[in-house]
Parts: C-alpha cells; structure tokens; sequence
C-alpha cells in the first residue's frame, strides 16, 4: 500500500519560471528551501514575485530542515478520480512546516489510509524521472 | 498551383465538430454546401447553430453554384507558419449568391491577382484526410 | 445628462517600462506597475478593493492580490480582446466605482509579447469555441493578425483608390514621437517617410514598417470616483465618456462577412457613444490616442471617429502635419503602438493621462479633452478624458 | 507559530457609502431560460447558449434586437462574437467576463446590474453554456490526461500541485472537508444528510438529472468513496445544458411580462491570499473568509439579516459547502452548520431555511451556478415546484472556494 507511480504515464510537470525557479532549482539538488523577503524577512509559500506584507521585490531562498506536521489530507481511493500515473489509493496532504508555511505533497512510505491531522512528517527526495524530482514526505518519530 | 506546403510541418486540420461537420461532409463529396435556414431559407455562412434572421434551429445545407469574384486578398510573402511555403496568397471570395469565404486561389500567381476577379471553385485533396474547397480563374 | 459622465477619474498610472526581453513573469511585471501606481496616487494596498484585468494573461485577479498583500475585494472581473479590451477595462472600473461597489479599483495589463517563446502550434482540431472557427482561415495559412488585417485593408486601399505609401505618413509621425519618448523602444530612432517606402513588404499590402512594436511590458491605472479624486495628490483625469462595441459579423479580427469589410462599424457607435454621452462634439476634441496596431488603421479610424469623411482619411494623414504635435489633431503623442510599444492601447490611455497631467514627452499646451478609441475589426472600446 | 503574513481585515470605514450603492431596489432579473439538463446534449455549447438565450428573451417578453449586452464566465468558451452572429443581435454595448468558474454565477448578475444601472448597457443576458458531460468534464480523467501534455495552468503555481496528483477538483475540496469535519466533529452522516436533502427537492422537479431517484442515509453510506472523504453523492453532477438570464432596470422591467425579481442587493468577494480552490496557506482552511466576507457586504448594503431571507440556494458543488456557507453567512454559529442540516428538517420545504428547492447542483444539474439563480428568481415568482410560501426574499450564492458572490432578489 505504498505510494507507486505507475511506469509509462508521464507526470504533469510544472511550469517553472523566474518567480518559482529557485524552490525547483533547490529540489533537484534535493534541498526544500522557502522563498524569504530579504526586506522584511517574510517567508512565503507558494513563491510569489513580490512580498505582501511590503511590496519589496527582492526574494530570496533559504534551506528548509522539512519538518512539519500534516495539517490536511486526502485520499484518492476511486482510480478514474486519481492522476493516472500514480497507483490508487494514495495521499495527498499539506504539511505545516516547522518554520510557520505549508505545503503540498503526498505522503509516503505508509498505508494512505492511515494518515491523521497532526502526523509528524519529515521531507524525503523522490527522483521521478530524468527531468523531475519532487519532495515527498512520510511519518518521522516525535 | 498558388500555395506549396511542407508537409513535414504540422498541417491546420479542418475542425468536424457539431455545426461545422454539415460543411464538410459536403467537401467529402467534392461539393460546396453553405448552411441555409429550414425555416426561413436565409443563408449563412459561417455556419451558425441558430438563424440570426428567425431564431431557428433548423438548418439544411444546399450545394451553391461555386462561382464568385475576388473580394480582397493578401500574400505572405514571409510565412508565419512553417507548413506553408512564401510567397502564397490567400482571397476573400465572395460567391453569386451573397456569401464570403476565405480560400486560396490555384494557378494563379500572386501579382497576378485582382479584386473582382472572376472564379469558381476547385476541390484541392491536400492530404490524404483533407480535401479543400479552393479556387480557379474563369 | 449622462449618469457615468464625469462621475470617475483616474488617479494613478503605473508603468513597467517596455523592453524587448523583460526577464520576469507578466505577474511579476502587473505587481511592479501597480505598486508605481499605488505610489503615483498616493494609496497603499490597504486601499484597493476592486481590480480588472485582461482574460488572457499568465495571472488570474488574485495572483496579484496574493502577491501584493490586498485583502478584501468587492468588484473584479475580467475583459478579453487585446486592444478591444483596454478602454473597456477603465469603463468597467468607472462603472465599479460610480456604482458603489467600490472605492479604489486597479486596472492592468502586463504583456510579455516581445519574449514569450511561442509553443509550437499543434494543429490538431481545434475543437473549443470560438477556436472552432478558424477552421475557415488556418487551412489556407491565413494563420497571422496581419493577413486577416490586411485583407481589410487591400479592399479600403481598393474602394477609395489609394496610393498605400501614403500610410508611411502615420509611421514618420509617430515615430518622431517616440523617438522623443524615454520610454519608448525607439527612443531617438526616428524614421523618415523614405526609410517607410524602402522598407520591405512582409504581408502585402503591409510593409514592415506599418507594423506595431510587440513588448513586454505593463501598465497599471488606478480608478476612483471624482470625489476622492479631487483628494489625492495628482490631477485626476475625469472619465466624461466610455463606450464599448461588438457588431455582428465581426469576429475577432476576421471581419468579413459584413456588407462593408472596410467600415468601422463598431468604431462608429463608440464614437457617436462618446459624444452622445459626454455631450462634446469633435470640435472639442484636442486629441486623439487610436489605435495602430497596423498604420492604415489610423486614417480609417480617422474616418470612422468621425474627424474626417468616407475615403478622405488618407488626406488627412498626407504629409503629416495635421496630425503631428504641433498640427490641428495630434495623434498617438507618445508615439502609440508603432512608435513607443503595442501595449495593446494600455499605453494610449496613460498617455492621454500624461498629456492631461502635462507630463507629456511630447506636450501639447492647453490639452483639455482627448478622445481615446482601441480594437478595430472586432469588439471595440473608447474613452473621452478631460482634465 | 504560524508566521503566516497576516490576512488584512474587513474594515467597514473602507467601504462605499451603501448610499451610494447603486442597483439596489434599481434592477430586475426579468427573464430566465434554460435547455433540458442532460447526460450528452448531441449539440454544440454555442446552440445550447443560443437555445437558452432566446428561451430567456421568450420569457421576458422581449425581442432579441432588444438585448445589448453580454455577460460571460471567462471559463466558458463561447465567445460574444459567435452568439451574437448566431442570435442576430445587431450591437453589444456591453460584454465583460467574470474568471473562478462557479464563482461568477452571481456576480455576473451584479456586473449585469451595474451596467443597466450606470446606463451603460439596457437589457444585459448573463448566460452559462456547457458540454460538461460529454466533453469538458471537470472531474474527469481525461482532464488529469490532457493537463500531461499541456500545463493545466497558465503560470507557475499548479505545478506545486498538480505533479503530486491533486488534479481534479474534488480533491481539492476534500482537502477542505477533512479539515472541517476534523474541526467541528462533522460526519459522514452529516454531509449525507445535506444530500439526501436537496436529492427530496429534486424528486419533484421533472428537469432533474435525480429525478424519480430518492436516496436514503443507506444508500449514501454504500456508494463508492472518491476521494476520501467524499463519496459519489458528496458530488454535483456533471451534465450538458445551458441557461441565460435577462437583467434590466426596475423601472423597465414594470412593462414587461414576468413578476420581476428585483435585486435588493450582490456583492462579490475575494479574500486575502486566495489560490483557484486550493487556498491551502491561509491561518485558518476550514473557514470560507470569502464566503463570509461577501455575506458582510450583503447584509450591509441590503440592510437585511439571515432571520429575513425566506428560501435560499446554496452553491453546492460538494455536499460541504452547505454547512460550510450556513455558517459563514450567519444563518448559524460556527461549527454549527453540520448540525443544522441533520435530518434535513430545518433545511427542508417547511424548515426555517428551505434551502436548494430545486435539487440544485447536487441532484438537478451542475451548470456552474447559473441553475440556483433560476430558482430563487422562480421562488419570486412562486412557480418553483417545491415552492415556499410567501416569499418576499430569496437568496442565492456564487461557487466558492474561489472569489465567490452572492446575491438578494425581492419580490
């Protein structure tokens, strides 16, 4: 019951550009970092091209540990309901981070089923393919 | 002929969907039919889902005469569209019966073309799938 | 009396500056001309309530807000049709605020035209409307903005018996003002009518030099009702009229199953909109900002707005006098789409806001009303601002 | 910590004067239209728009010359122009799109308002035109399938999402429904009831999909799941059909041959850091700030409370929403929403709040909103076939999850 893509289906790949290149850039090198105001020191995800809290447009990027806390959850149990490249049932969740952002991914290593709101989780790094590497992330002790 | 294509490029393919498929069923066949309203007789091309004089649904299609002049017209003389080779030209024809359409003449060289022209139309199999409605100088 | 007449003013501008590679998302651009504009009209994100932008960019509404940190909306929407759209966008604004629904409202438009690596066409059927309809133009290459122009300017030189070299008369007028114009990407690169006749055909009957300047770039306007207006610190550019036209048979830019392929019917009710509402005749009018996306647009527009009769346009363009700075009916000051950037008309209004505020790199004394008109061959938009 | 950029707050001293708000009292919805709702309609959107459209214009009592302007979903493809050509109508003095897909329902109804109000426009159609079964389906694989080969989105943000397969847009709303349910101790039974609700509203109306079709708490307890936590009933139905709505002035629609259903008042809404549906990074997930925020509006421009409204129709996508809006509008407390609609009573035909009396998105057709606004116009003029008596004001709301809306008719 572990998270399985399915071989063949390619994934849906993201667009990456000026604002989002340096969160992509980091995964491949299979670091998460989070995009920082370098003005305020606001940190932001998803990236933005400019800091809201004071319009600054100098953003930078900083290394995350990738630990958090799943704050939300499904599970995709009906397969036409599902990304057809990857095995039914699966998780999806967004895990607060330590550092105060949330972000979206699937949880791995573990029955979908039994993911709960509040489940200790730490970062891992899933080389998809050539071009695509994504952060996963699956259940850590306390 | 006016317009040469590299076939190895991608080809725009007429789009056989809902109101447009009676057009080119009619191409199929090597006929030029426009949409016509079943109820009042008006008309229409483009083909539209509802007649805009009665508000009918009720459409027929009708072969028209393929005769018609040159209503405007332009060369590209740099092609945006690496399927088709420059200079080619394309004409707005406008037919005996009152409707315009946008075709591409055959033997006819571009300076040799003129508003009022006359011509009629030519059925040109580009490619194995598609057949074109195209014109020819009377 | 007209109700929106007068009832809202622009009040602040931003713009991005026009380049040929911009190296940010248009998002990324739209938040960098707002932010100008904010500063412009001395108002804070905590302020803006309401934002209209165009339906085909990168970004949807609230992209922008996220990334500027502003909260609670209570008017948005969205206008499509490229030039079509640009005075459509500043009305709809004027109608947010004049209607109470609400206070402050941006509107912008940021483009990355010039950059945008183009995906590769796949001609499959195109099965989704109104894509479906280019189904009668593709198959023949008419594939491009200029053979689908041109063919309505091949029968307006053929119905008024035109001499077309007289269409480099808008391209030396206009250029000489952007050559003036900082921001423009022909900045101190003007051209003479000769370098207009040696220039060579692209997609006859146009010549290179007839085409409009794709960039990246944005521009951001900020619109209030006249009453706040009159409180914040630039001169506001009050909003007499604003008019917008779709006709039947014209589809986007492939107009030719009217019984005129070359009347701009839809320009016509704009104008006799305009005038209607705002209750000036075009005597009144000190100047125009049209659209000129391709230069014969500007003597057929100058027929349809109503400044010169049927067939008479490019007489009116001969020369260049009469619609220079310094002529009777200056056009496009900025240089417009041919001689600053083709911001899609975005770049018309601001510079019918820098005339009004007199900031103009071209400046024309004692400009009280400028009349602004953007889209032809398709759904059409105008304003009259005045001071 | 959450050391989330804080969300800007409603600040009432930034609003307009509702002195100044204009359409109230002002504007009428004077006709509805609609094509049967179907599983394959075997004809374009752009006919299906067309059909609805002169439906609408038959109803009002009016000619097709008469209409000048055109209020149109950025999500929906059929252009101004291709109506326009097909209807015959001569000029539009008025287009605009509103984007957020069921978002707009409500909204383009205000929009609409605004342009006969400001004179700018006289008789505006607002219409919604979709194939949503046999082509377009939202829910549908072949969508995840399409978004492979081309972004599903135009910029940057659906790929910190969508290679995780959280693609379609049950998912992203069972992301919200967990965290409500795990919030405020809501139950599968709970959501169950809102359908088995809205699915007995349907058995009287003969043009819905689940018509003849009831449902009971075992029937939704065996269907399959989809997404966890929802299962097939928790979902709206996808189907082919279109509907088109006439806005014009008050002082017009006097002349003309329905009971107007005047516009008290609409408002529209977004809230800080709004993503499509998936606003995942807000303090708080299990709230609908926009929701809320576009009832604060309504309730200070209209001057009406919850207590007033006699029959309303929520937008209902997914069986949570209902709960979720009852208590964002303040129909009730927080947390309070699933244990309104349990046993249906007090939502039923007789209830305090009828809600969603025609079957709505759930149980009569999911034509992006636009079917909910025909009702509530209907329950003014008393011909809904689950009608309420004595309706003086009837409500609806806009899709949400995305910049919402939602609007006040009064007899």
């Amino acid at each position: 019951m572990t998270f399985k893509y399915i071989p063949g289906i390619p994934l849906v790949h993201p667009v990456v550009d000026r604002c989002n290149r340096g969160f992509w850039e980091s995964i491949n090198n299979h670091v998460l970092s989070i995009q920082r105001c370098q003005t305020c020191g606001l940190r932001l995800h998803p990236p933005r091209p400019m800091c809201p809290r004071c319009l600054a447009t100098n953003m930078g990027w900083e290394p995350s540990p990738g630990r958090g806390v799943v704050h939300t959850w499904v599970n995709f149990v009906y397969d036409r309901a599902g990304y057809p490249g990857i095995k039914c049932p699966y998780a999806v969740a967004t895990v607060e981070l330590d550092e105060g952002v949330r972000i979206l991914s699937n949880i791995v290593e573990m029955d979908p089923a039994d993911v709960y709101i509040g489940m200790p989780v730490e970062a891992v790094f899933t080389d998809v393919n050539k071009e695509l590497t994504l952060v996963h992330f699956k259940k850590r002790d306390k | 002929m006016s317009v040469e294509y590299n076939k190895e490029n991608p080809m725009p393919v007429p789009t056989r969907y809902f109101d447009y498929e009676g057009y080119w069923k009619g191409i199929d066949e090597n006929k030029l039919t426009l949409q016509k309203c079943g109820d009042c007789g008006a008309w229409c091309h483009q083909p539209q889902p509802m007649c805009p004089d009665c508000h009918s649904i009720e459409r027929k299609w009708e072969e028209v005469s393929g005769k018609g002049t040159v209503y405007s017209w332009v060369t590209y003389h740099e092609s945006q569209e690496p399927s088709f080779k420059a200079p080619y030209s394309v004409v707005l024809v406008e037919l005996e019966e009152g409707m315009r359409l946008i075709s591409n003449l055959v033997d006819v060289k571009p300076d040799e073309i003129e508003i009022g022209m006359k011509v009629e139309v030519v059925f040109d199999k580009i490619m194995d799938e598609i057949t074109l409605p195209k014109f020819k100088k009377v | 009396m007209d109700f929106l007449k007068d009832k809202a003013a622009i009040v602040g501008m931003g713009i991005y500056k026009f380049s040929k590679d911009s190296d940010l998302t248009e998002t990324d651009m739209a938040c960098r001309s707002i932010r100008s504009a904010l500063d412009d009209a001395g108002l804070t994100p905590d302020g803006i309530d309401g934002i209209i932008v165009y339906a085909e960019e990168d970004y949807d509404d609230i992209d922008i807000t996220r990334a500027m940190g502003i909260g609670n909306m209570t008017y948005y929407g969205d206008v499509r049709w490229d030039g079509g759209a640009s005075c459509s966008m500043v009305l709809r604004a004027a109608m947010a605020v004049a209607s109470g629904s609400a206070n402050y409202i941006v509107v912008v438009k940021s483009v990355n035209d010039a950059s945008l690596k183009r995906v590769k066409k796949d001609w499959g059927e195109l099965r989704s409307w109104p894509a479906a309809q280019e189904t009668f133009y593709n198959p023949y290459g008419l594939t491009s903005d200029d053979g689908r122009i041109g063919m309505n300017v091949r029968r307006y030189i053929h119905e008024h018996n035109i001499n077309s070299d007289s269409f480099g008369w808008v391209t030396q007028v206009l250029r000489e003002n952007g050559a003036k114009n900082p921001n423009s990407m022909f900045y101190e690169k003007p051209v003479s009518h000769k370098d207009y006749l040696e220039s060579k055909i692209k997609v006859e009957p146009f010549r290179e030099l007839d085409y409009s300047c794709p960039v990246d770039g944005s521009i951001a306007f900020i619109v209030a009702t006249a009453e706040k207006a009159k409180r914040l610190k630039r001169r506001p550019a009050y909003i007499m009229a604003g008019a917008q036209s779709m006709v039947k048979g014209t589809q986007f830019k492939t107009s030719y199953y009217k019984s005129s392929i070359t009347d701009l019917h839809a320009t016509e009710i704009v104008a006799k909109t305009l005038f209607e509402k705002s209750g000036v005749t075009h005597k009144d009018i000190d100047m125009l900002q049209i659209e000129d996306e391709f230069a014969p647009l500007v003597p057929m527009q100058l027929e349809s707005l109503g400044f010169c009769e049927r067939g008479k346009g490019v007489d009116f363009i001969e020369g260049g006098d009469r619609i220079s700075v310094s002529g009777e009916l200056p056009v496009n000051t900025s240089g417009g789409s041919i001689g600053e950037g083709n911001l899609h008309g975005m770049n018309h209004i601001a510079e019918a806001v820098n005339q009004l505020r007199e900031t103009s790199t071209s400046q024309v004394k004692d400009v009280e009303k400028i009349l602004v008109a953007t889209g032809v061959f398709g759904p059409t938009s105008g304003l009259i601002l005045r001071r | 910590m959450f050391d989330q950029y804080v969300a800007r707050r409603y600040r009432t001293d930034l609003r307009p004067d509702p002195e100044t708000y204009l359409i109230k009292d002002k504007t009428a919805v004077v006709g509805v239209g609609q094509t049967e709702f179907s599983k394959g309609s075997g004809r374009s959107t752009v006919q299906l728009a067309c059909e609805a459209i002169k439906a609408a214009v038959t109803d009002a009592g009016l000619k097709m010359s008469d209409i000048d302007g055109l209020m149109k979903y950025t999500q929906d493809p059929n252009d101004e122009h291709t109506l326009i050509d097909a209807l015959g109508i001569e000029n539009l003095n008025y287009f605009g799109e509103l984007n957020h897909g069921g978002g707009a329902c409500t909204p383009s109804i205000m929009h609409a308002a605004v342009a006969v109000a400001t004179g700018v426009a006289k008789y505006v159609v607002c219409y919604r035109s979709l194939n949503q079964y046999s082509d377009m389906r939202y829910g549908r694989r072949g969508m995840a399938m399409a978004a492979m080969t081309k972004p599903m989105s135009r910029n940057g943000n659906d790929g910190l999402i969508a290679p995780y397969g959280l693609t379609s847009p049950v998912s992203w709303v069972a992301m919200f429904a967990r965290r409500y349910m795990y919030m405020y101790g809501a139950t599968r039974e709970h959501l169950g009831w809102v359908s088995i609700s809205i699915r007995k509203m349907a058995q009287n109306n003969p043009d819905a999909i689940f018509y003849g079709k009831p449902m009971t708490m075992e029937d939704y307890l065996n269907i399959r799941m989809i997404v966890e936590p929802f299962c097939l009933y928790d979902c709206c139905i996808d189907v082919d059909g279109a509907v088109a709505i006439i806005v014009t002035t008050a002082e017009r629609a006097k002349d003309l041959k329905q009971t107007p259903a005047i516009i008290l008042g609409a408002t529209q809404a977004t809230a800080s850091d709004g993503v499509m549906m998936t606003s995942y990074h807000r303090p708080r997930i299990e709230r609908i700030p926009e929701s809320w925020y576009a009832g604060e509006e309504l309730w200070r421009v209209t001057g009406v409370t919850p207590k007033d409204i006699d029959v309303c129709q929520l937008y209902d996508a997914f069986s949570v929403l209902v709960p979720a809006q009852l208590e964002e509008y303040g129909f009730c407390g927080e947390g309070e929403g699933a244990d309104f609609c349990w046993e249906g009573k007090r939502i039923g035909i007789d209830g305090e709040l009828p809600l969603n009396t025609s079957g709505s998105l759930l149980s009569e057709a999911y034509i992006h909103g636009m079917n909910l606004i025909v009702e509530a116009v209907r329950q003014i003029r008393g011909t809904s076939v689950n009608q309420v008596k004595d309706v003086e004001l009837s409500m609806s709301t806009a899709g949400l999850g995305v910049p919402t809306g939602a609007i006040i008719f009064r007899r």
